[in-house]
């Protein structure tokens, strides 16, 4: 299986973890992300505002590359699924921006929606299948008591995301335990960290990610995983620093033990 | 910041245009404010901005410091049971903000003593999106 | 023809039938007519060639009411409307001896005629027994021949089979002679744009005198007086001053007849004004195929005609607009 | 020409509706205060099955620009089946009349219930909608009706 | 051509603020036909239904057109009034021009033609109306109720009481419904057992009411005063007549983990069960789905220790035909499932509960023997939050749209008893409003919060956060203080939604009655007539038609008795007279119409006929008039246009098309 992989702007820099271990692991369970040409930042926040078309094109740019190749379109960071998915959904379902986005365009074929946007996580469970990485994990994470911390973006607003439930997820959790490690549940794991004020209100951030850690340690797990490198700076940045983090993707390479080469 | 938006009513229209939200479904239950992660940092609570809008007040709004907490983390938006949506109310009113008013909350200078080592480019993008026009 | 002529002496002589239906000649080489025949001595003018198109079915309606049996005799696709009789409680099956007759495509002289063959004295060639590979033609500028193909009745270049539904007996062998899409006239007209449609249908639908041989040749309808001509509707015939006249007696006939009607093809083989009735007929069947599934009506004598019937997801009926 | 193209064009619009459903769906709306344009003229049937195709044939031919028939949602007939009749017959009438080339918005079926006075109101505003853009029904007129 | 009259209504300023009423008069005194045309006030009224009679005699009408509010409100009054003047009443049309009208349109010009060209459609119709006589049908005078709650058993009684035969088809294994389920009831306190186990023995006691339970409705056929109902008798695998009901098979049974309903699947059941200790019939059932014996073939264990031999596993079930005169819904209702509200975290925490639950835990009989203690882990909870509008008021698919209108009263009732029975513990009810309409209904809320000291706190819960310790942590705002509230709590009670049962669907459409987006059985008028459904025959009784409390749905449930009762007190109905007709000289007998009739009313005879001298026999389309129901379904049907429906005929219809379009 051959998709159209949309990295972001942070996964090429600050988290090039995150992606390289994305790009390892997915060699290793047989499916091939192919790089867009020529993205362009996804601007990191959904423009709610209804008016608002610029700011969307460039995320209409990368799911019409991807609806050319006719590949379905995966990303791995939160943030970028989120800004994608949501765009997309407008394409597909809002008139108003999908005349105007073609309108500024001038694609040869108009964009509507057509094309599938995953995450990374969304693959695994409906492509691969937990089971199938089950199998394929050499070195299970045994003992491990783990919190997937899922944040905000993968999530909401539930009814556009369609990622899991996004009050009770699991899908984290049974990528947890397909690893071999002991998913931890526990009630902040979908609450915002406050990622977005991290730069100005750092009180705020603060305050809001010893919530969550402390929240995740009562339960008593080891460490967090995530799946957006916002939450990783700001758990790490802001939280109680006692509490590791890590993307989910190294726990992945990890288990399926290609994390050495990734480290090459 | 004598500034003030001259027919209110224009501007609590434009609001609900920009948002697509209708105040008036509100049933005033206050499960936004009860979800609201930045409900502490806020003068004007998730709850009241339909209120506000509403009221054609939105001076008061776009002067308030709950523009800049909201966390957009969807939150409100997910729960409420009316369809609301205040954080699509709220996000609307910045823009109106930082559009017509040229009002930007973090300028261009202010940054770099903001950022540390580990900053990732994402945050930085978000900041100009959602401060700054 | 001799064979048929024997064994209906035969079912004259000891009583299984009163009387014959076939056909007589006419007054031209190729316009043989339906006639009875009550007597030995008359079936020596019976006639039976490529030329006797005309589906005896609708017939057998008033021969139900006669005393006795009567031989009918069914081309394979007149079987099909004999059956949707039965159906519809219009014909005796007791009533009836049917003889299914052979058939190897019946013929169009307009179609002969189109060819520039005038003065037509005799036509051979067409016979039962004929392998109905060429038609020898002579006439008072001399003798032509032509291929029997290039002169059938459009609706047997879309024959809907060789075999009888319905039969008693069958004399004489059959041929399938399809060698073209059912369907494809009306796809070709549903692609046109709406204009176009409405230009087509106009120009064919104005040539129409209102002679009424479509309904009368027509045996789905059979009604004992036609919504036309009752005070029912007020819809009693009018002089044609309009267009609309016609659409409307057009559409509304085909709609009488949607789900019964066999596609016997004879509406558009006795327009006198060359109109192509069956268009409508074959329109109301290719929907009903697609919306509801295939259906050939008259292919026995007991299912639910697709209009009397339903089931509960049905397209809704903005399938129309919708496939534009 | 010129001066008949200046007139306001004014559709005439019949809606046939079940007495069950429908009429009481318009009922509703009426009494809800929902207002559609004054266009639109109903005809209470009992019944969408009782709707003959020659009814609608015979508005246009009269001079209607559109014709609506409403029922209530399949299943949920007063009569248990008549609108499962209803719909194959106007499946199939649409689709002749669009066959023959007259504008398929001209005609529309819709199921709405005694408690859809919005949805009444809704499709009403709709249908007329179209009618207007579609213009005046000159494909299926009988001139003669005109007086 | 008839002489009509023309009665302009202004219905108030209802009509003639919008329509010119005068100008209605002028216009249709010129058509055809009309021989008089007079507006008035109210034409409903004694004084308006006085001038069509005085017009009546005075100019010799024979044909009415009242131009009025929908004939759905007062088709029937003037049609009354025409037959006082000796006119026959179908010679009455209505031009609706209040609902149709002058209530969506503004613009007086454009509403006073509108409101014409309606006249004009009604005075062609009038033109062509033929005098009708209504037939008679026979009523069979038993009652059907569906649904053995409250609701039901209420219905049951009051039109058993009156001397009718009732039957009760009751889908679970006993009658009682969710009342049984209850362990209190507001506003008075009482056990709610006491007071329904009286009212389930009446009715099984009762000479003239016969119960199915087990039972559901398969098929439904026939109309008002003569239904034809298969029920269908689920096979029990206990012999009713020989079982005794000792309850040793229940013990007995080896397998006992199965979720008990009745209890909310809070605690286990054993595979054959008595659903509850006052169940009526106080027989069991085996649940063959979970039974050993029926799974694996091998165990039969009740089989052995019953005395009485009753245990069948053999049994199959059965259909039972039954004719009816009238049918009562009393389907009742059940929560929402919680699945889509996990911010509560009820799926999380085996304390977070919903109320209905919390009535089983307080309930004697319930899983803890009506102790109140937290399903987690047996302890005694010291602050309980109840949460209100969980699922009700919301506009989003989450939820319901209306308010389930039983939870403030309920939670105020459960708030009480807990402060009452455990006043250590600390209640404290989230709520968005607080709404008693209803008698003593406002005063047992104070008294909730003034006698015991409940803790009412405006606000909604965001969110209920589980914590390590098994405690739970309640967000929730509280909008009077404008804060945000973190709250310990050690049980949260969710006042989830009500709607209506599952089935209720299946069984509308079998009765041809409808139903609304919401499920709820839609009455014939949502003021004048709460209790029917716009099928006639048709009852509505308890939750099935919207939310209620138990006196609502026991005052819901004696009116729609009553009005079975006044169904059944007739011998005969007389038919609607709207009924196709066939004409014998265009009929061709080709059975078309007979396989669209829904009620099989037609069928044929081969008559004798004289058509214009030809006579002979044919084969002729006749319609039972008792069983047409004048849907008009043949009509369309028929090519030749024989078959025509009295009332709405062709001709009819087609010069209203004409006057609409011209």
């Amino acid at each position: 299986m051959k998709y159209s992989y949309y990295p972001g702007c942070t996964l090429k820099n600050k988290a090039k973890d995150l992606d390289a271990y994305a790009r390892a692991s997915a060699k290793a369970l047989g499916f091939e992300m192919e790089e867009i040409e020529d993205w362009q930042c996804c601007g990191g926040v959904y423009p709610l505002g209804s008016d608002e078309i610029a700011t969307k094109l460039s995320s209409v740019r990368a799911l019409n590359d991807a609806k050319e190749k006719g590949q379905d379109l995966i990303t791995v960071c939160s943030a970028c699924h989120h800004v994608l998915k949501r765009v997309n959904d407008d394409m597909k379902n809002v008139d108003d921006i999908r005349t105007r986005a073609n309108n500024y365009l001038k694609l040869d074929t108009p964009y509507e929606g057509e094309t599938n946007v995953l995450h990374y996580l969304e693959v695994l469970r409906d492509e691969v299948g937990f089971d199938e990485i089950k199998k394929k994990v050499v070195n299970p994470l045994k003992g491990k008591k783990i919190g997937a911390y899922y944040g905000c973006l993968l999530l909401r607003p539930g009814k556009i995301m369609a990622f899991d439930n996004p009050e009770n997820p699991t899908i984290m959790e049974d990528f947890i335990r397909a690893l071999g490690a002991e998913p931890v549940v526990y009630p902040y794991r979908n609450e915002c960290c406050g990622g977005y004020i991290s730069l100005k209100e750092k009180e705020m951030a603060q305050n809001m990610c010893e919530k969550i850690m402390d929240s995740a340690k009562g339960f008593e797990a080891d460490m967090l995983i995530t799946a957006c490198p916002l939450c990783m700076y700001n758990l790490k940045k802001n939280g109680t620093g006692d509490l590791p983090v890590y993307y989910f993707t190294e726990l992945l390479a990890e288990a399926l033990g290609v994390k050495e080469e990734v480290a090459k | 910041m004598a500034y003030t938006y001259g027919n209110t009513q224009n501007a609590a229209e434009r609001i609900k245009e920009i948002s697509g939200v209708n105040p008036l479904k509100c049933m005033k239950c206050g499960k936004c404010s009860a979800t609201c992660p930045a409900f502490n940092e806020m003068d004007i609570k998730p709850h009241q901005f339909v209120t506000y809008v509403q009221n054609g007040d939105i001076e008061a709004l776009a002067q308030s410091k709950s523009l800049w907490k909201c966390l957009s983390c969807f939150a409100c938006v997910e729960r409420c049971p009316r369809d609301v949506k205040p954080g699509k109310l709220i996000d609307a009113a910045r823009q109106l903000v930082v559009r017509e008013r040229g009002q930007n909350y973090l300028t261009a200078d202010e940054i770099p003593e903001l950022l540390d080592e580990e900053t990732p480019q994402q945050l930085l993008v978000s900041a100009f999106r959602r401060y700054r026009r | 023809m001799q064979e048929l002529i024997a064994r209906a002496k035969e079912l004259l002589a000891d009583g299984t039938v009163a009387r014959v239906l076939g056909w007589k000649a006419g007054d031209l080489p190729y316009n043989p007519e339906a006639a009875y025949f009550e007597t030995a001595e008359s079936l020596d003018e019976f006639v039976y060639n490529g030329f006797c198109g005309q589906n005896l079915s609708k017939m057998m309606i008033e021969a139900s009411k006669l005393e006795g049996k009567t031989l009918v005799c069914l081309k394979p696709c007149d079987t099909y409307s004999f059956n949707q009789l039965i159906k519809e409680h219009r014909v005796d099956r007791e009533k009836a001896y049917i003889i299914g007759v052979g058939c190897k495509g019946k013929l169009d002289v307009e179609k002969i005629r189109k060819m520039g063959i005038k003065g037509i004295q005799g036509i051979s060639g067409a016979e039962l027994t004929d392998d109905c590979e060429e038609l020898h033609i002579s006439t008072i500028y001399g003798d032509k021949t032509v291929a029997y193909k290039d002169a059938m009745l459009e609706r047997c270049h879309v024959c809907k089979g060789k075999e009888h539904m319905i039969y008693d007996e069958i004399i004489g062998e059959s041929k399938d002679t399809k060698d073209a899409d059912r369907f494809a006239e009306v796809e070709r007209i549903e692609k046109m744009k709406p204009e176009e449609r409405f230009a087509f249908f106009q120009k064919e639908l104005s040539k129409c005198i209102r002679c009424n041989a479509c309904r009368n040749a027509c045996p789905a309808c059979s009604c004992r007086k036609c919504v036309f001509d009752s005070t029912k509707f007020d819809s009693a015939q009018k002089a044609n001053v309009d267009s609309f006249e016609e659409k409307m007696f057009h559409i509304i006939r085909a709609f009488h007849v949607a789900g019964r009607c066999t596609d016997c093809g004879e509406c558009s083989r006795v327009c006198p004004q060359g109109i192509p009735l069956h268009l409508f007929n074959r329109k109301f069947i290719k929907d009903i195929d697609t919306f509801y599934g295939e259906y050939q009506a008259g292919a026995d004598a007991e299912s639910k005609g697709p209009l009397t019937s339903f089931t509960f997801d049905d397209v809704e009926p903005g399938v129309v607009a919708e496939r534009g | 020409m010129s001066i008949e193209a200046k007139e306001e064009f004014r559709p005439k619009i019949v809606a046939f509706c079940c007495n069950w459903c429908s009429y009481a769906g318009a009922d509703l709306a009426g009494s809800s205060r929902l207002s559609y344009p004054a266009d639109v003229k109903i005809i209470r049937v009992p019944c969408s099955c009782r709707v003959n195709p020659m009814f609608i044939l015979r508005a246009f031919e009269k001079g209607a620009d559109g014709v609506i028939m409403c029922g209530c949602h399949p299943g949920d007939c007063h009569y248990t089946t008549g609108n499962y009749y209803a719909r194959r017959r106007m499946t199939l009438l649409f689709s002749m009349l669009d066959f023959i080339g007259v504008e398929n918005g001209r005609t529309r079926v819709e199921w709405v219930s005694a408690a859809e006075g919005v949805k009444f109101s809704q499709t009403m505003n709709e249908f007329v909608e179209k009618i207007y853009s579609l213009g005046k029904n000159v494909r299926l007129e009988d001139l003669r009706c005109r007086n | 051509m008839q002489r009509i009259g023309v009665f302009v209504c202004h219905c108030g300023t209802n009509i003639a603020a919008t329509v010119d009423v005068k100008k209605v008069v002028e216009m249709t005194a010129k058509e055809p036909g009309v021989v008089h045309a007079e507006d008035y006030q109210y034409m409903c009224s004694e004084a308006g239904q006085a001038k069509i009679i005085n017009a009546i005699h005075e100019k010799n009408l024979t044909g009415i057109v009242v131009c009025s509010c929908s004939p759905r409100m007062h088709e029937a009054t003037f049609r009354k009034a025409a037959q006082k003047a000796g006119l026959n009443p179908y010679m009455v049309e209505i031009a609706n021009i209040r609902e149709h009208c002058s209530w969506i349109h503004k613009d007086m010009e454009e509403a006073t033609l509108k409101a014409v060209i309606l006249a004009r459609a009604a005075i062609a119709k009038v033109n062509l109306d033929a005098p009708l006589q209504p037939g008679e049908s026979l009523v069979t005078k038993r009652a059907l109720v569906i649904g053995g709650g409250i609701a039901g058993i209420q219905s049951a009684l009051d039109i058993a009481e009156a001397g009718y035969e009732v039957d009760i088809v009751e889908k679970l294994p006993s009658i009682g419904g969710r009342m049984s389920q209850l362990d209190k009831t507001f506003p008075t306190l009482d056990c709610s057992a006491c007071i329904l186990t009286p009212k389930m023995v009446e009715a099984a006691a009762h000479e003239k009411i016969n119960i199915y339970t087990y039972s559901e409705v398969e098929k439904v056929s026939g109309f008002v005063g003569d239904f034809t109902v298969d029920i269908r008798k689920k096979a029990r695998s206990v012999d009713m007549s020989k079982c005794t009901g000792c309850g040793v098979c229940s013990e007995k049974c080896p397998s006992k983990k199965n979720p008990n309903e009745f209890n909310r699947g809070l605690n286990n059941r054993s595979a054959i069960y008595i659903p509850f200790a006052q169940a009526i019939p106080n027989v069991p059932v085996i649940d063959r789905e979970h039974c050993t014996k029926f799974k694996t073939g091998k165990c039969g264990v009740c089989s052995k220790v019953c005395a009485a031999g009753a245990i069948d596993y053999e049994q199959k079930d059965e259909i039972i035909t039954q004719k009816y005169g009238a049918i009562v819904v009393a389907t009742g209702f059940d929560v929402i499932p919680l699945d889509k509200y996990d911010e509560y975290a009820y799926s999380q925490s085996k304390d977070v509960i919903t109320s209905l639950e919390l009535e089983r835990i307080m309930n004697a009989a319930g899983p803890t023997k009506g102790h109140l203690e937290r399903l987690s882990d047996g302890k005694a909870p010291k602050n309980i939050v109840f949460v209100q509008c969980v699922g009700s008021r919301c506009s989003d698919e989450r939820g319901k749209s209306y308010c389930s209108k039983i939870c403030c009263m309920y939670t105020a009732k459960h708030a009480m008893l807990i402060r009452d029975k455990y006043p250590d513990t600390n209640v404290t009810v989230f709520y968005i409003d607080v709404r008693t309409p209803g008698k003593n209904f406002d005063e047992f809320y104070r008294r909730a919060v003034e006698d015991y000291g409940v803790n009412y706190v405006k606000g909604q819960v965001g969110k209920v956060i589980p914590q390590p310790d098994g405690t739970l942590m309640v967000q929730a705002s509280d909008l009077l203080e404008n804060k945000q509230i973190l709250m310990e709590a050690d049980m949260v009670v969710l006042a989830a939604a009500i709607e209506p049962n599952k089935d209720v669907r299946k069984i509308a459409t079998m009765l041809t009655a409808s139903i609304d987006t919401n499920n709820f059985l839609t009455e014939a008028h949502a003021k004048l007539r709460p209790v029917e459904s716009p099928t006639a025959g048709i009852f509505l009784s308890g939750v099935c038609q919207g939310p209620k409390d138990i006196p609502e749905t026991v005052a819901q449930a004696g009116a729609a008795a009553v009005k079975a009762i006044g169904l059944l007190a007739k011998d005969k109905l007389t038919t609607n007279p709207c009924t196709a007709h066939s004409d014998e000289l265009l009929c061709n007998g080709c059975s078309q119409c007979a396989n669209v009739c829904p009620y099989g009313a037609i069928s044929y005879e081969e008559k004798q006929v004289n058509d214009h001298g030809i006579r002979e026999t044919r084969r002729i389309a006749v319609v039972n008039n008792a069983l047409c129901q004048g849907c008009g379904a043949c009509t369309v049907t028929c090519p030749s246009g024989a078959m025509d429906l009295q009332g709405f005929s062709n001709r009819q219809i087609l010069a209203e098309v004409d006057a609409i379009c011209r």
